[in-house]
């Protein structure tokens, strides 16, 4: 049996212009890595979007994964922005193989 | 009227936007894939810049030149702070919207002025190459005068916030700035026989691209405004009396430096438009509080379409009844 | 300490052809927001496909947050479609911050 | 055996179609962009409107046009019904599955088209500029009448399924009818004037964006059937054997009514071509149980690379033989 | 009230080049579907990275969901090369409607 | 100096990327979509197949042409073991590493013979279109020849690395060997005629293309060298003495074999240049443990640059020195 530890998956919703906002607080949280993944249209309390990277409406999704405590540093550290950047910020545990470089 | 105005819908360039936009009504499902859309604005910013370079490698460098930049930058710093009176008074804007709307509409839309060199040269006032610098020269400023009056002019943005020299560093390594001067500059060094072997790429597809790249823009700007709920009917008449005054008075500053109708009406159509593309981005980063749905909607689903139907057509004539060189017969 | 609620995390694999099916699904169940994300190829019963947008057999993953009985109600109205439109769907908790909003 | 039928294997743009097949064979992994390949597709559709306007502004309206129309849209509703009996008889399919095919068969394919109008145009056998409108109308019937097909005429359908309204406003406002249409009006509009501004950009990259998008078609088919599973002897037979005899009854139509020999082949073409790019969505959406590795199989991989190597030139030489205009000296 | 199971997601990070190492696996461990999704960017021990898949050196995520014991053979199969090639391998509980066919 | 080296500054082709690498520098957020990147490479190799396989059909195959390919062919096994040998010894890297970069080196980059061909064009020094075969056939060789250094010529490599002959079967049906040959093939095939029809599409576009390639590139490459952590001081050295030292005897050989000015060249760039696209992607898979931060920085951010810009200039020159053909008169 390959052993597993549990550690936390962080997924932050983000416009692509403010990403540089999220993976600095990524670094601030002494997390070692992320990244980052398309999202092409979405709805929410703004109305419908679509990708138009010419007028820079796009989103992405960054995801870390990352021990409890560094997780809940992450979490702390973007709590009041959320709301003003517009970030949607969600986290769970999940098993991984190699758990020492998280 | 003058009949150039008219001629204005029958230019294919036109009336792909206005395909753009009809195929957005329509609720089709008619749509440019994004990294083409980029890559034809890419290809449109490459080669005004080329052409500019070139023309100014011909014509020189004189005081004109230097006294159309300087108009361009001023116009930049002053318009945002007209705008903002205006949004904030008659279009009942809080600050933040009020200097986030008023940068867009102090800096410029590469595509307006791209749309509008093609009209001009079709009614035999080609702007002079150098405009495009003064476009280039443009883009900035607004966007400090703008987020100077949203932040209020002592304070100093929140902590978090991006510091003005960041943002400033950001504004003028933008891509379209870098292009666009890069371009200028190999033009420039490049001269005629540069140009001559890059030609057939950049100068016979233009107005094919420019044709494709409108009706993009076309779709976007009629969704976008289908989507909206944030405009109200005094923020869609800023929208429209904005372009008229300020190309009105760009257009009257560039007679009154000696541009050359061509050129002075490009001055107008250059304080006229409104940006969509560099400024929401620094604004976005800059004020993330301030909302895209007022910003983008008012730049590009009103004032955009505006400009490229009817307000270039409108410039162009008063450039010529303030110059005195009339109506060109076609 | 930050304050974070559990919620839902429902993400179904469309064909993009059918994703009004699904968005029309999440607002019947009274859920605010979605966004979109592409998927680029895979295997399935049906064999291997890649994306060949040419041909329309692209396929998008729509992922929502919402409170576990919307969450529910979304499951149960689109289980009766779920083999018909080939749709997989798959959920699980997650803690969220600004929990009001989903 | 017609000389033209042979000519088509050195046509550059068939060429590229072979190495398309041969790198899927191979297990090359060249692939080209899905949004390169888009875009291509979105020129051409483009560049084929404007010509067709172009033609049409020249020559203008007669009784012909009208004939080809009301010929091409009753070939629409017709073809389906034939070919569900096929598939439904000899091709032991069920219903569903049955005219979800049927639809394809009855619809067009653009690209067929557009590469049919190359090799006709290279045996000075142009198509007139109006069969693009018939192109267009011929889109949207068979869809219809495939559906009906497939659901039983009394039947209205599940709860749930999409209204037959719905899906007509869906498939009249498709991105390629409404760009081919919409392009065709603006040739129109626009006349021999207009077109020579954007000419270079549609006109000289036509061919090359051809053979780049034929390319990409012989990677995509024949990837797709080597991948598939769901074909049997039966159907890959009826997706020969259809287009034969469309093509053959499409051209006598066009020779019946009295359309020129290019013009007649292309209402052949039309016919004989199946769509795979409009017809997969319509019917991934009203007919989800519908198996799409039955339906693209047929179309893209058998149906297609079929019309474009081998029927195309037999229908040029079939039109020909029966306008008795022989065989040109090239 | 639908009947939900659970099974096992598993996301495997990987670069493009060496997705068919992922898929045999995934194969060999007798699962029966998976689906790739693209990656933008990111960073990790190497320093950053972005999408530059004119050099190869573009990422994906390979999601599939399967029951418990193929989950963890699929992972066990994985673990002695997770280093080598630099997979990253996350993998949680989800509940999933029609979960005979995982 | 041979003023052609000078020259090279002023060609726009190299302008735009040197464009790109101020961008880069300036951390301007200027970026070409990669599907457009991609689709731009693609168009580069068919244009370059078409081109060369229509220059062969005119001037056919002879003794020459054999000896130029035997020589790419022999030039391809042989460069990788000189490379690991200075990359072990003088380098200090260790085998695997060693293997991999020196597979890079034996290799070809297609862009850098292109920018090659252009510049060698305005000098009257055209290649033969033979020269493109030789190219295809170079691809391959080194990569075997670098996996056996990097696993020691004995041992057959790990349990699970893949099998000597699946790496040849991929490597020989990579994209651009396809797309190279198959477009030499179709060039070959139609000739002048078929060619004529496709011209304005792949001759016209070309220069412009590469413009924007290489911009594009030149953005990579100096973002790559900025973000770069894994090279020394001696390894940036032997990323600059490589491709002079293996240019100026690939040109050697070249007159060695009594290939003319122009082919010599040509096959002394293709000893220059390091592959940065397809090896890098056979490496990944065959040796996973080699670091990309090492063979994509050297071959990539440092010879690449130092080839296009300053190289093809000097091996021009070495060619016409050692060919008593001069400097041409422009
Ligand atoms: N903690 C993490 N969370 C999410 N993705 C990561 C993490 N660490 C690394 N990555 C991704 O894996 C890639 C390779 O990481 P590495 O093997 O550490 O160089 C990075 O470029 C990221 O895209
Ligand atoms: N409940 C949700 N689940 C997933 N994505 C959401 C949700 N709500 C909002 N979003 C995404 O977040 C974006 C911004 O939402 P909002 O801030 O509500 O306008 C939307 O356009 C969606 O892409
Ligand atoms: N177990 C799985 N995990 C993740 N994705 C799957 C799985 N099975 C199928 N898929 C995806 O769903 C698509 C359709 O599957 P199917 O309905 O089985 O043909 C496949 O092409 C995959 O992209
Ligand atoms: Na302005
Ligand atoms: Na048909
Ligand atoms: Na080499």
């Amino acid at each position: 049996m390959i052993e597993t530890v549990t550690r936390k998956r962080i997924e932050i919703l983000s416009d692509t212009a403010l990403l540089k906002r999220v993976t600095d607080a990524i670094e601030r949280a002494g997390i070692t890595g992320w990244s980052v993944t398309p999202v092409l249209s979405g709805k929410g309390s703004e109305g419908r979007w679509r990708e138009e990277r010419v007028t820079g409406t796009d989103k992405v999704i960054v995801l870390t994964i990352a021990a409890q405590d560094k997780a809940m540093q992450l979490a702390e550290d973007l709590a009041p922005v959320l709301t003003k950047f517009g970030f949607i910020l969600s986290m769970w545990d999940v098993q991984v193989i190699r758990g020492e470089r998280f | 009227m003058d009949p150039t105005v008219i001629q204005t819908f029958t230019s294919p360039v036109i009336l792909f936007f206005l395909l753009g936009i009809f195929a957005a009504v329509v609720r089709s499902d008619l749509a440019i894939p994004e990294a083409i859309a980029k890559g034809l604005s890419l290809y449109l910013m490459a080669a005004i810049g080329l052409k500019g370079g070139l023309a100014v490698s011909k014509s020189g460098i004189d005081g004109t030149v230097i006294a159309a930049l300087l108009a361009g930058t001023f116009a930049g710093f002053v318009i945002p702070i007209f705008a903002f009176l205006l949004l904030k008074g008659f279009g009942r804007l809080d600050r933040i919207n009020s200097g986030a709307v008023a940068a867009h509409y102090g800096s410029i839309s590469v595509v307006t002025f791209v749309t509008a060199v093609e009209i001009l040269g079709a009614q035999a006032r080609e702007p002079a190459g150098f405009m495009v610098a003064v476009m280039a020269a443009m883009e900035a400023p607004a966007i400090l005068s703008g987020l100077m009056l949203a932040r209020g002019f002592g304070k100093s943005g929140e902590a978090g916030d991006p510091k003005t020299g960041e943002m400033l560093r950001e504004v003028l390594t933008n891509s379209s700035i870098v292009l666009l001067l890069g371009a200028f500059a190999i033009g420039l060094a490049g001269g005629e026989r540069g140009f001559a072997e890059v030609s057939p790429f950049f100068e016979a597809g233009f107005k094919g691209v420019l044709c494709f790249f409108l009706l993009d823009m076309g779709l976007i700007a009629a969704r976008r405004i289908m989507d909206s709920r944030a405009i109200t009917w005094r923020l869609a008449s800023i929208a429209i009396v904005l372009p008229l005054i300020n190309g009105a008075a760009g257009t009257a500053l560039g007679v009154a430096i000696g541009l050359d109708t061509g050129s002075a009406a490009a001055l107008g159509v250059l304080c006229a438009s409104a940006s969509y593309i560099a400024v929401p981005a620094a604004m976005r980063l800059a004020l993330p509080e301030a909302d895209p749905g007022i910003y983008l909607t008012m730049s590009l689903s009103i004032t955009f379409p505006f400009n490229v139907v009817v307000n270039i057509g409108l410039i162009s004539a008063f450039a010529a009844y303030l110059t005195g060189s009339g109506v060109p017969t076609l």
